[in-house]
């Protein structure tokens, strides 16, 4: 089954790289950005074959690895 | 020879490399500021190490951006010696004067170690004063040195003899073919990863980095 | 009028007593706004209102101090119109919640004390002390604080050159991340933070301010309990890409005459910024918070005073000198407003929206706040330990395989290859060796840096261990031929209100108190960080000294390695084999017991100015001090860094184990050419001629030999094992 | 107008990241997963009103800067 991973920074938290980038895009005559955020994108495959199992699986290797969940939300897609 | 250093935000290589520059060959470089537009009259460009842009986004990416940069790609294209070491090395990938791209490194981890080099290529304005297949020691100190290309690029790139550096023993970030610096094919435009400017006198434990400014300075002045 | 009840007051971490004194101070109840900067101010964090009584014991003159604690940073001066500004500082708390930005910001922090007062970073050094290695928390906690302390520093273009790990079960709920660094400055260009003078604009520059790491500074005078994993209260993240060129524009600004003061936002933000220079300047300070660059919506006074949003400054300029300073801000892309003003009333006021929201008197806000002689009780003496009642182990050459390849004592390689420690060119001894040293850029002068603490004897006698860590620092500097100047320390113990951590504070000062008057090694700045304890279980008491010296000519610099074969080998100090509390009693006996090697400090400074005289006379080849696993895992250092074997002859009047594990004070290996050892004069200093250095193994006549190599992978497995496939 | 922008190696591309994380997983105890791929995900908001200027401009700034367009590909979606 695949599954997407959406790691992203939790509301207030500083994002310097997304700063960076919205001010590149400015520098680069790209006006009217704003809010500019960034995440990571995670795809995989997994083999368990029900989705319960793996979402469950999934949301704990959130936990324990791909998001920080101090300062990161995660949210998991599966493909059908 | 009268030579530049691009200072781009949170370049920080930018004085070592002004340092070794001025230390062999005699004269300061310029310190250009990456938001001129102009360059100045230079035998040599140097786009010198650090974390410009903080790294953010990819590793030279907004570097390359920069306005001087239009600059700096036009007197490369003419044929300006240019010379991009870590993070310049990167920048020169993003703007394309240098094919392939530097990924994070294999083991995920800043490396910083001193590893031996072989010189491939002693065909260049960079490398002359080296013997071919000679063995220096340079320190690494980057996040992001994994070189790659296609194959086909990576093919070429060997059969034209752009490479000019290799890691002769373990290789410390995963990069393509061992390839710690490629030049371009008309072997102006040198990116490597290695610092050879902080391996200029003996106090720094070695001296294996002179030789390319001493060549610089050699064939420019 | 509003009341604040009970549970406001307890949440912002202050007594019922504290409170009243709060209420007489204002004349009044405070508001909320004016609660958090009470609250913040009067934090063991900001107020050492537990330590400062005993702090003063510490020696703090010199004759090269130009500025002790005090200030943002220490500095002394190092010759030539030029001085060292240093400091140490812990990011304890929040680097246990989140490892990466925990660490990382520390490093932030201590870099702004220090180039806040116009000196240029050149040395980034870290203490970091991690639970048990097999704890399940630790490897994720060790990747963490590593990556963030490179991706920070890194980041910066400052070489992180030296520091010190240690694994400990004590430290399970509780790490310590202690980040030092060293800066150059002009004697005649140091920037303070008293804001003098009536009528001057106070400037803001560097990042936005947004709901960062509120209650941070109360946070880290509070000690966990089960839910802290649960709670994770907002950490800040770090931003080094806004610091390097906060840092360039600071020092361009500092090139030019217009600043009065100067001050970082580190703990407690706005807050403790706006106090301290207020108060030092002995003026009053209005503030616009309409002013303030923020980054979130609707944020309220109480927000902007208490966040601890990173990589900002606080100034104090000479009027008519805005633009400058605006130009240059704004070239580097930073923010740079307005927000206030300095004033003759000796209060800090500020306005938000048009409606005054805080009017506190400095002069209370000072004079009342708390200062507690707490209750405490000395450690009980820990029984002496003759070398005669610690069996002989089985085989002494495994006994220093396992020694090497232990938590303690096995190389740090894979710590710190993950830092830049050769950026800026001038790092001319690299981590590895006794101290790291770095050129004075454009001189022939460096300076040499370490850190450096032994918990477990600080535990079993405060005094002594405190006395120890001091001293040992002393001998690294010297070690490597520097004269030891100054030091900054970072106290980290557990909770001050239980008199056993009280006595363990006030002993181990007491220890450092004497060592460095003794030494002649004043302290110059420093940071306490209490209530490292989860559960009522403490940290051992780690008070981590930062040793910084200076090398005249840095030509005459020694290093550890054995330089060539056939040289004579001999070892500088006294040799009792004193096993109590060594690595080999508690590694290779199993026994965590007994008292620590005492420190005779007359006789630390006699063999130390002795070995640096050696170095100086360009005689020695190579040195190293005995520490942590005594004379047997120096002579492995030693052959490890070269490749290069030694032979080594044992005495008859101790047990073998005892003279090559026993952790005596104030002894350097040191070795020479046969021609200059001949005329090697000691005079009275005990000086032993152990043997000569050649071959592939060491050797230690008759008991065991090893060889080099495996000592080297012994040495080199221990993080590889660890961290192994540690994101 | 908010835009969500994934920006994933093409195939054919090492991805040492991913690589790596599908090495921690395993280590970790996470059994049967594949193909780790490591991608970035960016959120902005940007002032055009219509879709077709909106996806026009965002489509340069992926050309200019987002994207390295050697290794990587990227996918713009609008909210409508
Ligand atoms: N966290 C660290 N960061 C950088 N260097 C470190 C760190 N920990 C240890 N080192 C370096 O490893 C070497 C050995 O450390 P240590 O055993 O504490 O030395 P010593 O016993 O001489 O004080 C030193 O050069 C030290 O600076
Ligand atoms: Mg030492």
């Amino acid at each position: 089954m695949k599954a997407r991973i959406h790691i992203t920074l939790k509301a207030g938290v500083l994002d310097p790289e997304g700063k960076a980038i919205e001010n590149a895009l400015g520098s680069l005559g790209f006006d009217g950005v704003n809010d500019v955020r960034k995440g990571k994108y995670i795809e995989l495959e997994i083999a368990d074959s029900d989705e319960t199992t793996a979402r469950d699986n999934l949301t704990r290797m959130c936990e324990a690895l791909l998001a920080n969940t101090v300062i990161e939300n995660y949210a998991i897609d599966l493909e059908a | 020879m009268k030579s530049a250093v691009i200072v781009f935000p949170a370049s920080n290589c930018d004085r070592d490399a002004a340092v070794a520059l001025e230390r062999i060959s005699g004269s300061k470089p310029h310190m250009v500021w990456h938001g001129d537009s102009d360059l100045p009259e230079v035998d040599l460009i140097v786009l010198p190490g650090g974390f410009s842009y903080g790294d953010y986004l990819r590793c030279g990416a907004m570097a390359s951006q920069s306005p001087i940069m239009k600059e700096v790609i036009k007197k490369a294209k003419a044929g300006t010696p240019t010379l991009g070491i870590c993070n310049g090395f990167q920048v020169l990938t993003e703007c394309g004067l240098l094919p392939g791209v530097l990924m994070r490194n294999a083991g995920l981890h800043f490396v910083c170690k001193t590893v031996p080099l072989s010189v491939e290529n002693t065909d260049t304005v960079f490398t002359s004063k080296y013997g071919q297949g000679e063995v220096i020691d340079v320190p690494i100190a980057h996040h992001d040195g994994n070189y790659f290309a296609d194959a086909d690029t990576l093919d070429r790139v060997e059969g034209e003899g752009q490479v000019a550096f290799r890691y002769a023993n373990d290789n410390p970030n995963g990069s393509a073919r061992d390839i710690a610096g490629i030049v371009n094919a008309k072997s102006n435009v040198l990116g490597l990863m290695p610092h050879p400017e902080r391996v200029i006198d003996q106090q720094l434990g070695g001296t294996d980095g002179a030789p390319l400014f001493a060549a610089l300075t050699e064939a420019l002045s | 009028m509003n009341s604040n009840t009970d549970a406001v007051i307890a949440e912002h971490g202050l007594s019922r007593d504290e409170y009243d004194t709060i209420v007489r101070s204002l004349n009044r109840e405070p508001n909320l706004t004016e609660l958090g900067i009470f609250s913040v101010m009067w934090s063991e964090h900001c107020s050492y209102k537990s330590s400062r009584l005993h702090l003063k014991k510490l020696p703090t003159e010199g004759p090269c101090v130009i500025q002790g604690p005090g200030e943002n940073a220490g500095v002394i001066d190092i010759g030539d119109g030029q001085a060292a500004i240093f400091k140490m500082e812990s990011h304890n708390h929040p680097s246990y919640i989140e490892p990466y930005q925990g660490a990382a910001t520390g490093v932030g922090g201590i870099m702004r004390d220090v180039f806040t007062m116009g000196a240029r970073p050149v040395a980034l050094l870290n203490a970091l002390r991690f639970g048990a290695a097999d704890h399940p928390k630790t490897r994720h906690l060790v990747g963490g604080v590593v990556a963030g302390i490179g991706g920070y520093g890194n980041c910066m273009g400052v070489p992180t050159v030296g520091g010190e790990v240690n694994f400990d079960k004590s430290y399970n709920g509780n790490i310590l991340v202690n980040a030092m660094c060293v800066g150059l400055a002009d004697t005649d260009n140091i920037f303070y933070s008293a804001a003098k003078g009536v009528g001057n604009p106070v400037v803001y520059v560097g990042s936005k301010t947004g709901r960062d790491g509120i209650h941070g500074a109360t946070m880290a005078s509070a000690e966990f309990d089960d839910d802290s994993d649960e709670k994770r209260p907002t950490v800040q993240v770090g931003d080094p890409f806004t610091e390097k060129l906060l840092l360039e524009a600071c020092l361009e600004l500092m090139a030019e005459d217009v600043i009065i003061a100067i001050q970082d936002m580190g703990a407690a933000g706005l807050t403790s910024s706006a106090v301290e220079m207020a108060s030092k300047g002995e003026t009053g300070l209005e503030l616009d918070l309409d002013q303030v660059p923020q980054r979130e919506e609707n944020m309220t006074a109480y927000e902007m005073m208490l966040s601890e949003s990173q990589e900002r400054m606080l100034m104090v300029l000479k009027p008519g000198h805005e633009d400058i300073g605006r130009h240059i801000f704004e070239k580097w892309g930073l923010d740079f407003a307005i927000i206030g003003i300095t004033t003759d009333t000796s209060h800090l006021t500020l306005r938000h929206k048009g409606e005054e929201v805080a009017d506190i008197p400095l002069g209370p806000l000072a004079d009342f706040a708390p200062l507690y002689d707490r209750p405490h009780v000395a450690t009980p003496k820990a029984e002496y330990i003759s070398p005669d009642d610690v069996p002989a182990p089985n085989d002494l050459g495994e006994a220093l395989l396992k020694l090497l390849g232990g938590s303690e004592l096995s190389s740090r390689r894979w710590v710190y290859e993950q830092y830049d420690y050769t950026v800026m060119a001038d790092t001319v001894q690299r981590p590895g060796g006794d101290a790291a040293v770095v050129r004075v850029h454009g001189t022939t002068k460096a300076l040499a840096v370490c850190t450096d603490v032994t918990p477990r004897y600080c535990q079993a006698d405060p005094f002594e261990g405190g006395k120890q860590a001091v001293a040992e620092t002393w001998r690294n500097l010297t070690a490597v031929g520097a004269d030891p100047l100054a030091y900054t320390d970072c106290l980290n113990f557990g909770s001050p209100e239980r008199p056993e951590i009280m006595g363990q504070f006030i002993g181990c000062i007491d220890g450092m108190a004497e060592a460095s008057g003794a030494l002649g090694y004043p302290v110059v700045s420093g940071n306490v960080s209490f209530y490292n304890e989860t559960n009522g279980i403490g940290v051992k008491p780690t008070p981590a000294i930062g040793g910084v010296g200076v090398l005249p000519d840095v030509s005459q610099m020694a290093t550890i390695a054995f330089k060539a074969e056939d040289e004579v080998i001999f070892l500088v100090g006294e040799t009792r084999g004193h096993l109590g509390q060594s690595l080999f009693l508690r590694d290779i006996a199993g026994r965590e017991e007994g008292a620590p090697p005492p420190v005779n400090l007359a006789t630390e400074k006699r063999n130390g100015d002795f070995v640096r005289g050696l170095i100086r006379s360009g005689k020695i080849t190579a040195v190293h001090d005995c520490s942590d696993g005594g004379l047997a895992t120096a002579l492995a250092d030693m052959a490890m860094a070269s490749g290069i074997g030694a032979t080594i002859d044992l005495p008859d009047d101790l047990p073998a184990h005892a003279f090559l594990f026993g952790e005596d004070q104030a002894r350097y290996v040191v070795t020479m050419s046969a021609a200059d050892a001949d005329t090697l004069e000691a005079g009275d200093l005990p000086v032993l001629r152990l043997g000569t250095t050649g071959g592939s193994c060491l050797t230690f006549d008759g008991v065991a030999e090893v060889m080099v190599e495996a000592l080297r992978s012994a040495h080199e497995g221990f993080f590889e094992g660890l961290m192994h496939d540690q994101l």
